[in-house]
């Protein structure tokens, strides 16, 4: 009870800082708070970044396995991506197996891979219907403070771009890196008293009624899209959200991929 | 890249449609006995049922909300609604589409009349041939109103996509599995709000906008149908009630 | 608490009209609310049937799939029937793993069918030890209003009747039908006040202490018996119980299967 | 249809039982401290512990009855109990077989006497050979009485079957694997009263009349069994008692 | 609550009487209550034991089966342990999943197993990568009165002591015993009031801030420990222990292995 | 048998370190914005993260302690933290680590202040190379005394272990699959007494003893490590509010 209280306040805090044209941490509201990739982080995996936007810390890591396919599709390589969030990361997380937050995470992070078709699977197949590698994303988040999805796709893409087939380890030979054909990145922005912030802070996106992310690739095509929260939204803002999407993933991606 | 298959030929999709038409609709209201509402809906070959609860009261008692009603929403496949078998009991998918779906409606259902209370909307999907969410929510949409919960419109929905190249309207199976993008949308079509919104697949901007407004119009045929079916029981329940008091 | 008054009063209500030789309905006590039954409903299933019990309603799919057969009958195909008591049916169904409802409900339907030999499950084997059919029973309640075994299991034998086995879609040839050597029905029937009624309604169900569910062949033999409740029962109780079973579910088969 | 093999030889089956002839049984009653009741039972191979928790305050609140005590009842097999191992926790099989176990209690224990309180009882099969449920009825019913859980009366349980088309009392293992049908039955002895009743299988409506008198027949002698067992431990401890009283 | 009063009131009890030099049943510290082991009780298990350590009592059951090794060890079989603690045997136990105290009981009989190499696993492989015997260990505790883990580890060992390998109803021939190589011994001892007790009855167990296993084999050699519950213990406490350990494990093992 | 692999070469061991020298410990103090209380800490190739939330409500309320606060402690591995991907969620070595952890911290943190509420220790094993509970327990120890959560003392811990006979301190993922023994020892530096200790493999009484003696010394050193990050840490906040007291 307590707590909701205090939310009920900062929401209200939020609100009227953006009808005043502000945010509480004196961003513009088209303004990412400050991105960090570093990448190689985990020896253990195939490919690992560790994404910081502001505070919000997520680490990604890539494991590579040898699998079986599926009987659909025996010709090529499988995907996996997963979200744990640890309760570690937020107070308002909980052990136990995804919630529909963490589902949905990993999904949208899934779909802009997915869409994009950065990945070739069928270069990641070694024999038909036996043998293809098993590509699992993992996605830890470490500190949740607002904006998880773009951290996410952003430490997703970034492992990804630099990872090693372990060809060795299963006594195989072949190229170790994987040539990835697009970049797609995340942004997401929310809608808050009639106006469109991106990079949602912890309190904005608890404060917003609608978020809607925005998943584009190099050439400034959409590859996959998600409205979260209980608002409606007009067609004009979502077309402002899409307009800036695909402006920010520029600037993310010129700078951090 | 996915090898192009022909979905389109002579300017019609395979099943004799065009770029802007809908699959039948069929859709009745009042379906299930237990239920405080129902609706049976067909979109092409969907089949879905929606049932509706309540408002009633809440467990376990931490998940009420003290301000408003908390909805409940549950997608759910029956086993044999798919081609491979499905495994009985929530996976991945349906836990975000439930998600996407109850969300679809917390814009319209007037939540703040029932504090404490829970309203739980069932969708079950009996047969599916792509587009079940949205097949779903407009399900649930008459669903909730046959019940009497308050709300301040109804939610239509379809989906638009993208195949060999072209923004078509509604896609059926064979289309979704085969063509580029595939983006479910749901909105409150007196007023043009879009309360869900997915994409999956490719597309530019361009085609994204004009997917937005093959889905507008489409929502707005949905909404009369969901109109009609709803005054259609209506006027049943009205005429069933004066037979009752006649007799 | 208060959905629990209502129950003892609507108890009280049927035990009454039993007393007086009456159901709320205005049956007679071994008569059967209207039965429908219609076949081939869902094109994905391989067989399928929507059963109406009065107000209740049950829509049973099968699907069928290669699979292995299990190491101790290596040479039959396998049946596996399964229940959702999806909470759509009912305000008492709850979302979860199935509960003792309604896998009892399941396993009588099974029962019935694996005691009558129905099906020849040596014309499931395709492959000895490797490749047989397998064979899933869904049973779906959509709305329940009282004894869903007995259309739980008229729809699983109606879809059973015209299953059409998929050779095609795994690149086999064989015939597509498959003979059925019975026709098992189940015949469910309460004690209320020391009389025997059949079908019971929902309120019935609920009033009942004890329930016999008796499923019996076309030749009049026995292939599954299931009593429930908190009662008990005289011999002579059940063997009514038994002869109504016998009669009832020869006269549904002459005329819905 | 099943090959038949040879059950029956000269008039006597494989185990040199008659067809109304028990399984030898051993009962010991009191075997456990912790518990509240408690019987060890043997019926021919099949061993079997049950122990009684309560009446004691029920877990969690929402579970109880404000009117009743509600028994629970878990029967459950150990992972060693079968030739092949049985996967720890509870199979469908063994849900279903709690249910039927819990019900043939009810119509006995005076669960009016204790609203709001649990009464639990939990069978343990430890090795198994065909008619383990009823080996748990009868020894549940024996840990209820030692727990000293007020009941009506006491409950005895025996299947009957049909091998080689005959129809014979407590089928064992290669019976029951290779039988036509198993009936399982639990009643009130001394009222005839049948308070569980299970068939598998196929027999006439003639052979499951003449199943039921067999099973009557053998009810009323483990109903003997069971009192004897339970007198020697009335004994048992009112002798124990004065002991401790004379020292 | 009740039920919390009554158990702070026995552990004041124990605690006043181990100050004062006594334990609730008149035993010494360093003494066992009385102990049985009863072999092949079980005819379905290839191997069992039930033990009583005074009222405690527990039925250990070992299953031979084949399986597949596991990846990483293609020549080797497995071993598992698991524990089973029903609620018959304690008004304390709940149906359900293992829990902690399960997993650690298990867990610790399987690490004296191990440690101290007491199965070969070579020999039980029969087809490197292929096939290879599982043996199952399975501890059935009956009735809980404290010092489970001793009674189950000796459960443990002496089931496995005479394995029967079933080969004959796997179609395969050879051995049909499985050479012991050593014979672990878990002896248990608790720190009350600075106090080191053996064997610890119920209450005891629930007195003791500390409680510490020591497994140790034929030779005197240890092959495993786990402290367990909430206090601290001295360097020099523990040396006791593991002393106490061995000697006692020396006696079991003479008079019941 | 496991065959012997050289671990020990000219009295070094591989990676070139002494019998009684620990691996380089790198420690991070306050590292996550969320959480009470946080620490980063390296041991040779293991790399883990502890966070502290509390002392706060406890849910459910039938976990409470109505005397004193109920410590939670889940020990977990990323999925990517191993050679082998790890299945996210508990397995059984987490849960027995988990609660050997929990253990180890009882007697140092002052529970007794916090009737009815819960503390709550987490720790993320995001790269592991042998001796990865011990690292979560020296994090875990800073991130509680970061959280401030009043305690006795901190808590250090370590492995000792034998390798080719010889008894070592602080065993790497090579020697621990190789190695004839592995035993991790918690302790309160410096009062010498041992809050957690396991055994696993093959040692004699003697060997016990010396591992002791190389533990109790080793725990000596990471305290004064884990003093000093909190003694920056602290200087660090004070500076900090200092400067913004200035400003």
């Amino acid at each position: 009870m307590g707590l909701e209280i205090v939310n009920d306040v900062r929401t209200d805090y939020v609100c009227d800082l953006v009808k005043n044209g502000k945010r509480e941490d004196g961003r513009g509201f088209r303004e990412y708070r400050d991105i960090s990739v570093e990448r190689d982080v985990i020896k253990r995996a195939e490919g690992s970044a560790r994404v910081k936007i502001g505070d919000t810390e997520v680490l990604v890591g890539v494991k590579v396995e040898l699998g079986t396919p599926f009987p659909d599709t025996p010709d090529k390589g499988v995907i996996i991506t997963n979200t744990e969030l640890v309760p570690l990361a937020s107070p308002k997380f909980e052990s136990g197996p995804p919630n529909e937050n963490s589902i949905q995470l990993a999904r949208v992070v899934d779909r802009g891979i997915r869409g994009s078709e950065t990945i070739d699977l069928d270069k990641l197949c070694i024999e038909k219907g036996e043998k293809v590698w098993m590509v699992f994303i993992d996605i830890h988040v470490l500190d949740d403070n607002g904006n998880l999805v773009d951290a996410a796709a952003l430490g997703a893409i970034a492992s990804l771009l630099n990872l090693r087939i372990p060809n060795e380890r299963y006594g195989l030979t072949g190229e170790n890196t994987l040539p990835m054909r697009d970049t797609p990145v995340a942004v997401t922005t929310v809608e808050i008293e009639g106006n469109i912030l991106v990079d949602p802070s912890f309190d904005e996106g608890n404060a917003a009624a609608s978020s809607v992310t925005v998943i584009s690739n190099a050439d400034g095509t959409l590859s996959g899209m998600q409205k979260s929260g209980s608002g409606g939204l007009k067609e004009a803002q979502i077309a402002e959200m899409v307009e800036i999407g695909i402006e920010k993933a520029g600037e993310i991606r010129k700078k951090y991929l | 890249m996915k090898e192009e298959i022909e979905l389109i030929k002579d300017g019609k999709r395979l099943d004799g449609r065009g770029f802007d038409e809908l699959r039948p609709i069929k859709i009745e209201v009042g379906v299930l006995k237990r239920a405080d509402g129902s609706c049976y809906f067909e979109l092409g070959d969907n089949k879905v049922i929606a049932a509706v609860y309540g408002p009633r009261e809440m467990h376990p008692r931490h998940a009420q909300d003290a301000k408003m009603a908390v909805v409940k929403f549950r997608y759910n496949m029956a086993p044999f609604s798919t081609n491979d078998r499905k495994r009985p009991g929530p996976d991945r998918r349906s836990v975000e589409i439930s998600k996407v779906c109850r969300e679809a409606f917390n814009p319209v259902i007037m939540r703040e009349l029932y504090p404490k209370m829970g309203i739980e909307v069932y969708v079950e999907l009996l047969q599916s041939d792509a587009g079940t969410r949205t097949a779903g929510i407009n399900a649930a949409s008459i669903a909730l109103a046959d019940a009497g919960i308050p709300m301040k419109d109804l939610v239509s929905s379809i989906a638009v996509g993208k195949i060999n190249g072209e923004v078509v309207l509604d896609l059926n199976a064979a289309e979704d599995n085969n063509g580029e993008a595939d983006m479910p949308i749901a909105m409150i079509a007196r007023t043009n709000t879009i309360t869900a919104l997915q994409m999956d697949g490719r597309m530019t901007q361009e085609e994204f906008g004009r997917g937005m407004k093959l889905a507008r119009g489409a929502c707005h045929q949905i909404y009369e149908l969901q109109r009609a079916a709803l005054v259609t029981r209506y006027n049943q329940n009205y005429e069933g009630k004066n037979k009752r008091e006649e007799e």
